[in-house]
């Protein structure tokens, strides 16, 4: 049809080697460093850079990448082997000189990465190239998870600056960058002397739309192959693939202010709550109730904490029960809202709502923007504020408890208004574990979390739609939304 | 008419200053860009230094000043989100916007001048009742139903249009036609209120008693005493337009500059933010000069005014 | 040119008027309902003469006239009557007809001067509109016969002024152009509806002479609708006076004048200042006309009239012969013709 | 018949005058035509004076000047240089309650009486809108009666009270004009071709009025008409104005009986006279050349280039308006004058 | 005597003045015009929503039912509150269209009587004047177009508390210089005309003489602007709640009530177009309103409002008045 006329959507014939993916937003830079934003990593990770180690989503299991294998040679002390023979788009060899680098600007920089904050989060180490195919990394504390959080720092050559952003990195992935016409879209070319497999499509082109609807009717009218980030509602139809997209959406407790300051006031907060309903109304079926942050496949997941039950009586007795013994039920609290958090987002604080007034609390409800509901996210939080519940969605894009716990429960962790000094002794023992061990130990973290402590309630795990033409095949997983490997694709039939 | 454009130019300037300080102390209260561009996880220390860096930390008026002086240098900062010169995403994003606005409103204009001109030949008529109420309706027709349902028709359905985008004529269609609805019926009723006027005027007869046409009679002479009030409307709209047409860039992926200004609001991209509005405002001042200049064209009374 | 001349023209075309309006009838729409602003009007004038339309002010004389070119304000229509231009009925002619008429045809010089001008069009542009429309010329040779128009009819430095506004001229000025504008195409009727009230005298004079050239040079009949007997005097073969809506006396200007055979014109000729010295106090006629929508019954005048009797309550007198080429619709008129 | 009227006019003239104009000059700015000039001098150092109960008749070529001096008169358009003095004080100096109380005392009636009246007003609120601003004048409950009673006295009925300008003719418009300047009892009134389009019958009633006022309330009038009959039966002194300046002045009979300006002479002389039995017309002075463009008006005397008595002299200097030994209070601005017969 | 004309009475002569009578007058000739008639019926309804509805079903429009979410239109399986089918969360949407008109006009009215109050006012003063008030208005105007309205309600949520007061305030602003633009052309044509040049030779001021003569013909092309600004205000208060500073649920409106129902158009269409209905019927409603205004308003053409439907019948009645 006419639509598919001209460049940018071009397709037929001339192009069938071209996979065209419709994303919700352009990538605001493609910083190797930034990659653990959802925009940015989606694009770049595992396509235009690659990282020493990555992390099989199915399995959890970390996979050697740029790296072939490595060893803890003491607590704090780590030797990297790296690929041989492997070559920048630009031509530069990669070697243990490029990886030290990458890993120091990452890190060491002044340029603000995301990755840094995110995954490092304070963590001080140094590496140090000591041939050309041999890497050591030293952590001034111990860490058990080293090679994991470096499947996040992505290599880029030595020559990339050290003092400024990048927009648009060179790497050593199966694409390059072709094109990027900036606010249209960005076209990705197979890099010839890749190392690895060469993958199937020769080439990747990206656009954006931010509506979810269009971004359907783009597969549908075949002006696209993939679209993601769709909701049940935009209208994929045959089209649609369901995946389990890692995030968990909860509602964070401000335990320190009365009536939320009672225990009774916050479990009868969780059995008020009908996931079950709010699953099957306002995410049309899609996704799963849920009683902790850290799902299945994460290391640290407890298959002892399930999702709370509904149980309105319970609710209500525990709130009488709360108010007998001198609780302030009656003081307002206000949920902060997101909006565009998840689908529907106010709609399901509609519901929280409505049940918490059922179960004999006074709720009012303010949606808010990022900005504005980041404010309230993160510490230092705003003063004179009321008794809140956050809304908020967690994912767990490394696959370690550590990744969640510190952060969220920890007594001083930036996303945590709220801890117990015995939760934090758990979660600091955990983070020194490594093996089986830690996933015991975070997994009892949890569960005292879930069962003593109750400083949230974990509404449900999110299921994602992507929309998928009949032209190519693609099976999406846990990591989707945050890296969505071209290689994966491939031209149906 | 070159005095008149001097004095108006110069006259703007100071307007013009006002409202980059105001869109840069406001932008500075709506909260702290930290939380937005460092990591959940933070220390206080990392926020100072961003805040350093930026030198957000300095009082206001010494931002200001400083920022003044760069513009002077035509250096417009650099975006927070994506890290570009901050003039080289507006510029990239306004001919955009200019292009979808201009072939809007020109269409609008002529739309509404044919219909409401129609509509009010005979008032109250019913030519009358349906053009007004046919524009009307569709000017109040939430604009994104318009697109979507656009969509949904005539590229999933028929195959006609593709969806959204910006390459080929084709790709204009939607997003024109759903920018259009609103000015269009705006004008329309406008226009067909000043032509009810312009009609019964007693020069309207004189030029029929010289045997001229209907169009003649309508377009000739009563649709440019008309004009004033429409244009007025109109360039308020065309203003609507340059900085407001975020729905549909939004749902077309048409990378205006609306989206950008409403996306370093949402993201407390400040210099983007300030060249954004700066752009806009010169092109509203501008436009607005130039409507200014239309009305002295249209209408001699006007333009001795302007000598005098 | 020689009075014999003249006489040939009037007598040539003598057989057949040029225009006839026949029972002419204009109602109008008002909030109380319609009502009927001109009743059964009949006159015709014939090429190269002059018609006078006199009459009280607001008794339908501009009515007529609008009605008679069909540019009648959208609130009035033409109720009845026949308006027959070169013997075709002009009222039941499709208006790209009637549009080819209005001009070479018939024109009109509306009342009033001051609005009658687009004020955002020079009066250059609008001069040369006629040309433009009916024959078809070149904006530049257009242009060159509305500043001859110009110049005819006695606006200073006409080539500089032609690209000026109507509000750059004063009223006077703006109503010559208007009389320039109707006479742009030689019009076979013109009706001018109070054309030099905004006119000094010099001026009026110049206006006057220019409408006599029309009518010797090419035959045009005038309908000239003035306040001003003594224009009329000078100007006038024949004159026509209405009174709320009807033509209550018609006859040669001289006889007219001269033997009124009908009380409000006789009550008119009275008030003439002239005679009169300073500060006395002028002669007029008592009394007002009738409401619109209250016309009385029989003779409308007789409320005013000091001869009314009783027939004149009962039934209307209608327009009847009263002398020699005159015709007066007054029950009483033999009574005003042996005074 | 001159006479009789002389020692009362002289007495006015020594007393302060009610109005006293002197030297106004007024400019427009213009768009630049082809003489490429783009200032219009529509006056050009206009005298006048008005005595108490005077009225003074404004003749001239139309497009002289004359509505503009009416609208300085009222303060409507500022005068560029010279004075104007309403028994004795510049009105252009008065503010708030002074300002508003001369308002009161100085009325118009406009040339135009389709503009001058909106549309969207019916009769009663037109002739009533003075009332809103001095509003002590009539009573609200009176004001009802009042319309009335100025509707019919200017020939109009009661039952007008309700329509629209749009629904009244020429004349009857012009009748409302001439109600609403009378709405406020004034002191003076300038009357701008207030007859114009009137019959003469109704002429006649509202010429009468206005006299009646004058002898009752001593109201002055400035009386602008190119109908000279009129002028002559109404004014007790006349100006003839030519291209921005006053060429003539004086008492009305020895105006019109003994022009000793060549322009009053071809004016009088181009007025259409009524001799309904003779049909003879009279003599006229048929001036010659165009009428010069008041952007670029000729040096000296303006009328020069029209003028059959012309000399040199009268190109170079501007003519004095000069009064002649024998008749004080009759001036003409002429280097050759007219003589009497 | 001619026949008066049906439906029309006669004034009384002398005709009755006095504001009972004029009021008479206005509404004969709204009855005359049904398209009129049937708009303020509809707002009036629409008013009557807005003031009883939140005390009739405002239970009913909160009350929740996660188990029969998005039921269809036009079924009275559920019962009479379920005609317009549900929403996402199986509330009735009958009785939230009810509910939400009140908070919908609530800020819409103000917004935009606010906006054209101030601006036309603003305005007409300025074009009345001209010279340096106009200059200064008109780059005020400008100044506060060139200023992105988000960042308005960006600052005014972090700034102030958010409130409906705010909501109203920032979209009252940002439409001002709409109003104050056209209102200043046009008075500025018609301070030079001679009627107004007549009010002032009676020293009438000049907020008398814009009370008088300016406004009247200034507002009504202002009004039919103002009326086609509700739907718009009544959408961008809804992108206001995006922002936290507009309306927050539990309180709905018919823009949040769009905005949100959005996504949905393809799934359950009706969520999003009643509400917008809702909003296009009272806009529609408000403009033909506001035209038949500008026509009864205006001397020279309410005419047309008497005229009968048919143009025969009017011919009819031309022969019935001369026989
Ligand atoms: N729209 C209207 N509604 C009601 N009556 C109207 C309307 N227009 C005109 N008239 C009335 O119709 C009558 C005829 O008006 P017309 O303009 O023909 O008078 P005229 O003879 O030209 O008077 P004049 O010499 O004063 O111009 C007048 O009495 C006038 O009041
Ligand atoms: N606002 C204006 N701008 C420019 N020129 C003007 C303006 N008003 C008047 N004039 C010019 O000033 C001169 C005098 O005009 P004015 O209206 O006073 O004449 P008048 O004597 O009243 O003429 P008439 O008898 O024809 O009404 C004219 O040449 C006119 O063109
Ligand atoms: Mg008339
Ligand atoms: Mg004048
Ligand atoms: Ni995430």
């Amino acid at each position: 049809s006419v639509a598919n006329s001209g460049p940018e959507t071009s397709s037929g014939g001339a192009a069938a080697n071209t996979v065209r993916i419709v994303l919700p937003e352009e990538p605001p830079t493609l910083e190797p460093c930034d990659a653990s934003l959802t925009a940015t990593g989606r694009v770049t990770r595992a396509n235009i850079t690659e990282a020493l180690t990555e992390r099989d989503p199915g399995t959890g299991r970390l996979q050697p990448a740029l790296a072939t294998e490595w060893k803890q040679d003491s607590p704090t002390e780590w030797t990297f082997t790296l690929r041989p023979g492997v070559k920048f788009h630009d031509g530069t060899a990669f070697d243990a000189k490029a990886a030290a680098f990458s890993i120091d600007r990452t890190v060491g920089s002044e340029i603000d990465c995301n990755v840094d904050g995110y995954v490092f989060g304070g963590i001080e180490l140094t590496a140090t190239a000591v041939d050309d195919t041999t890497l050591k990394v030293k952590t001034a504390k111990p860490d058990p998870i080293l090679p994991l959080r470096l499947s996040f720092v992505e290599i880029v050559p030595a020559t990339t600056s050290a003092t400024g952003k990048v927009r648009e990195p060179v790497g050593t992935g199966p694409y390059k960058i072709a094109k990027w016409d900036t606010g249209r879209s960005l076209r990705l070319e197979r890099h010839a002397g890749y190392w690895g497999k060469a993958p199937e499509f020769a080439a990747a082109e990206y656009v954006w739309r931010a509506e979810g609807s269009i971004r359907a009717a783009m597969v549908k009218s075949d002006e696209a192959d993939v679209a993601i980030g769709l909701a049940p509602e935009d209208g994929a139809g045959d089209s649609a693939v369901q995946y389990p997209n890692n995030e968990t959406s909860y509602l964070r407790i401000d335990a320190t202010k009365a009536p939320l300051n009672d225990i009774r006031v916050r479990q009868a907060i969780n059995y008020a709550i009908d996931r079950d309903g709010l699953v099957a109304s306002v995410f049309a079926g899609l996704g799963k109730p849920a009683g902790q942050l850290v799902p299945e496949g994460v290391t640290g997941h407890s298959s002892a904490v399930q999702a709370w039950p509904h149980d309105m009586a319970q609710a209500k007795k525990l709130v009488a029960e709360a108010k007998a013994a001198g609780v302030p039920t009656d003081t307002p609290i206000k949920i902060i809202g997101r909006n565009g958090i998840y689908p529907k987002a106010a709609e399901a604080m509609e519901v929280v709502q409505n049940s918490l007034i059922e179960a004999g609390l006074k709720v009012e409800i303010e949606m808010l923007d990022v900005n504005a509901w980041l404010e309230y996210l993160l510490r230092p939080f705003p003063k004179n504020l009321g008794p809140t519940l956050l809304q908020a969605q967690h994912g767990n894009q490394a696959g370690d408890a550590a990744f969640t716990m510190g952060q969220i429960y920890g007594s001083k962790g930036a996303q945590s208004s709220y801890g117990t000094s015995e939760l934090d002794s758990m979660i600091a023992a955990a983070e020194q574990a490594s093996g089986e061990e830690r996933q015991t130990a975070f997994a009892k973290a949890l569960e005292h979390q879930s069962k003593d402590v109750v400083r949230d309630a974990v509404l449900a795990h999110m299921t994602g739609i992507l929309a998928l033409s009949p032209r190519v095949t693609y099976k999406p997983n846990a990591a989707t939304n945050d890296e969505m490997r071209l290689a994966d694709m491939h031209p149906a039939g | 008419m070159l005095t008149f454009l001097r004095r108006r130019i110069t006259s703007s300037a100071i307007p013009l200053v006002v409202v980059i300080l105001g869109v840069f102390c406001l932008a500075r209260l709506t909260g702290d860009p930290a939380n937005l561009y460092l990591p959940l996880s933070a220390t206080p220390e990392m926020r100072a230094e961003f805040a350093a860096r930026h030198g957000f930390d300095q009082p206001l008026y010494v931002q200001f000043g400083e920022y003044l002086a760069q513009v002077v240098r035509l250096d417009f900062g650099e975006s927070l989100r994506t890290a570009e010169p901050a003039a080289e995403a507006v510029l990239r994003a306004f001919p955009a916007t200019l292009q979808l606005a201009g072939a809007t409103m020109i269409l609008a204009i002529l739309g509404a001048i044919a219909v409401g001109s129609w509509a009010a030949y005979r008032p109250n008529s019913a030519a009358d009742r349906i053009a007004s109420f046919t524009s009307t309706t569709a000017a109040s027709m939430p604009d994104f139903w318009f697109a979507i349902m656009g969509v949904l028709v005539f590229a999933v359905a028929l195959g006609w249009l593709p969806t959204s985008g910006t390459v080929g004529a084709l790709a204009w269609v939607l997003p024109v036609l759903t920018l259009l609805i609103r000015p269009f019926g705006v004008l329309v009723q406008v226009v067909r209120g000043a032509m009810v006027s312009a009609l019964s005027a007693p020069y309207i007869k004189v030029a029929r008693s010289k045997g001229a046409g209907e169009l003649r009679v309508v377009f000739g002479h009563a649709l440019r005493n008309a004009a004033p009030p429409a244009l007025t409307v109109a360039g308020d709209l065309t203003v609507g337009l340059v900085n407001g047409a975020v729905v549909v860039e939004t749902i077309f992926g048409w990378p205006g500059i609306g989206k950008l200004m409403i996306t370093s609001i949402l993201q407390r991209d400040f210099a983007v933010l300030q060249a954004a509005v700066l752009v806009t405002a010169i092109t509203i001042f501008a436009l607005n000069i130039v409507i200014d200049a239309c009305y002295a064209l249209l209408d001699s009374r006007v333009r001795q005014g302007v000598t005098t | 040119m020689t009075e014999a001349q003249v006489e040939a023209g009037g007598s040539a075309a003598a057989g057949r008027p040029v225009l006839e309006v026949d029972e002419l009838a204009v109602d109008i729409r008002t909030p109380a309902g319609t009502v009927r602003a001109v009743r059964e009007v009949s006159f015709s004038v014939r090429s190269g003469e002059t018609l006078a339309l006199l009459g009280e002010s607001g008794c339908g004389k501009s009515m007529t006239a609008q009605a008679i070119v069909g540019l009648l304000d959208p609130v009035a229509h033409v109720a009845g009557g026949e308006v027959r231009l070169d013997g075709t009925d002009i009222l039941g002619l499709a208006p790209a007809r009637r549009r080819k008429l209005a001009g070479p045809g018939l024109s009109i010089v509306f009342q009033d001067a001051l609005t009658a001008l687009n004020p955002v069009q020079t009066v250059g542009a609008q001069l040369a509109e006629p040309f433009r429309i009916h024959q078809r010329l070149s904006r530049r040779a257009a242009k060159e016969r509305a500043v001859e128009l110009m110049e005819r009819v006695g606006i200073p430095e006409p080539r500089s002024r032609v690209g000026a506004y109507p509000h750059q001229f004063s009223g006077g000025m703006r109503q010559r152009l208007l009389i320039a504008l109707a006479v742009a195409l030689h019009p076979k009727v013109l009706l001018a509806d109070e054309p030099t009230t905004a006119l000094d005298v010099t001026v009026q004079a110049q206006i006057m002479e220019l409408l006599r050239e029309l009518r010797t040079e090419q035959q045009t009949a005038l309908i000239l609708i003035t306040h001003d007997l003594a224009v009329v005097a000078e100007q006038a073969d024949h004159v026509a006076v209405m009174y709320a809506g009807s033509v209550v006396e018609t006859g040669r200007v001289a006889d007219v004048f001269a033997r009124p055979r009908h009380p409000y014109t006789r009550g008119l000729l009275d008030s003439v200042p002239a005679e009169v010295a300073r500060g006395a106090t002028l002669k007029s006629i008592p009394g007002s006309p009738p409401e619109l929508h209250a016309v009385p019954s029989g003779c409308a005048f007789r409320a005013r009239c000091a001869m009314a009797t009783d027939v004149c309550a009962e039934s209307r007198p209608v327009l009847v012969e009263s002398g020699p080429g005159r015709r007066s619709a007054c029950h009483h008129w033999r009574e005003l013709a042996d005074d | 018949m001159t006479e009789p009227a002389m020692p009362a006019l002289a007495a006015r003239e020594t007393a302060v005058p009610l109005l006293d104009v002197t030297g106004v000059t007024k400019t427009f700015h213009v768009a630049r035509g082809a003489s490429g000039r783009n200032r219009l001098r529509a006056l050009d150092g206009v005298d006048l004076r008005l005595g108490h109960g005077e009225t003074l008749g404004l003749v001239g070529e139309s497009g002289c000047g004359k509505s503009t001096l009416a609208r300085v008169l009222l303060m409507l358009e500022g005068p560029d240089q010279g004075s104007v003095r309403f028994e004795g004080v510049d009105p252009f100096a008065l503010r708030g309650k002074e300002l508003l109380r001369w308002r009161r005392r100085v009325q118009m009636v406009f040339q135009d009486p389709f503009a001058s009246l909106n549309a969207r007003l019916c009769a009663e609120d037109i002739i009533g809108e003075p009332w809103r601003t001095h509003r002590d004048l009539v009573p609200a409950k009176e004001r009802g009666r009042r319309v009335a009673e100025l509707l019919e006295m200017v020939g109009l009925r009661a039952g007008d009270a309700r329509r629209f300008p749009q629904e009244f003719s020429g004349g009857q418009r012009q009748r409302l004009g001439i109600a609403r300047a009378l709405a406020l009892e004034p002191d003076v009134i300038v009357c701008d071709e207030p007859v114009s389009a009137l019959d003469l019958s109704v002429q006649a009633q509202v010429l009468n009025l206005l006299t009646d006022l004058q002898a009752r309330l001593g109201v002055s009038y400035v009386f602008i008409s190119h109908d000279l009959s009129v002028v002559r039966h109404v004014a007790d002194r006349v100006s003839v104005m030519y291209l921005g300046k006053v060429v003539e002045t004086g008492p009305t009979q020895q105006v019109f009986d003994h022009p000793r300006h060549p322009y009053t002479a071809a004016l009088m002389s181009a007025a259409p006279v009524l001799d309904v039995t003779s049909g003879v017309r009279r003599e006229r002075i048929l001036l010659k050349g165009e009428v010069p463009s008041p952007l670029d008006p000729p040096s000296g005397c303006r009328f020069r280039t029209r003028c059959w008595r012309a000399e040199d002299v009268c190109a170079q200097a501007v003519p004095p308006l000069e009064s002649s030994g024998d008749e004080p209070l009759h001036a003409a601005a002429c280097h050759f004058p007219l003589q009497e017969v | 005597m001619p026949t008066t004309q049906a439906g029309l009475e006669r004034p009384a002569d002398p005709p009755a003045a006095g504001p009972a009578a004029r009021r008479a007058i206005w509404w004969r000739l709204l009855l005359r015009d049904r398209f009129a008639c049937l708009a303020v019926v509809i707002l009036l309804v629409v008013a009557a929503c807005a003031i009883v509805g939140p005390l009739l079903l405002g239970d009913l429009a909160t009350r929740q039912n996660l188990r029969a979410v998005n039921r269809p239109p036009f079924s009275l399986d559920d019962g009479w509150a379920f005609v317009l089918g549900s929403d996402s969360l199986g509330r009735s949407l009958l009785a939230r269209l009810v509910v939400a008109s009140g908070t919908t006009l609530s800020v819409a009215v103000p917004a935009v009587v606010i906006s054209l109050v101030i601006g036309s006012v603003w305005g007409m003063w300025a074009g009345y004047h001209r010279g340096w008030r106009e200059s200064v208005s008109m780059r005020i105007a400008d100044v506060i177009l060139s200023f992105p309205s988000l960042l308005l309600a960006v600052v005014v949520l972090y700034v102030f508390s958010p409130s409906a007061v705010n909501i109203v305030l920032v979209l009252a602003v940002a439409r001002i210089p709409i109003y104050l633009r056209a209102a200043r052309a046009e008075s500025a044509e018609l301070q030079s005309r001679l009627f107004v040049d007549a009010a002032r030779t009676f020293g009438t001021g000049s907020w008398a003489i814009i009370a008088r003569h300016v406004a009247p013909t200034v507002l009504p092309t202002l009004f039919t602007v103002a009326t086609l600004d509700f739907c718009f205000v009544m959408l961008t208060e809804s992108s206001l709640s995006f922002l936290g500073i507009g309306i927050q649920p539990p309180d709905m409106s018919w823009g949040l009530m769009v905005a949100q129902g959005r996504q949905a158009l393809q799934s359950a269409w009706w969520i999003a177009v009643f509400p917008g209905l809702a909003i296009v019927v009272t806009t529609v409603s408000a403009t033909v309103l506001a035209s038949w205004a500008r026509l009864a308003m205006d001397p020279g053409q309410r005419w047309r409002l008497t005229l009968p439907r048919s143009r025969r019948g009017n011919k009819a009645l031309a022969k019935e008045v001369r026989a």
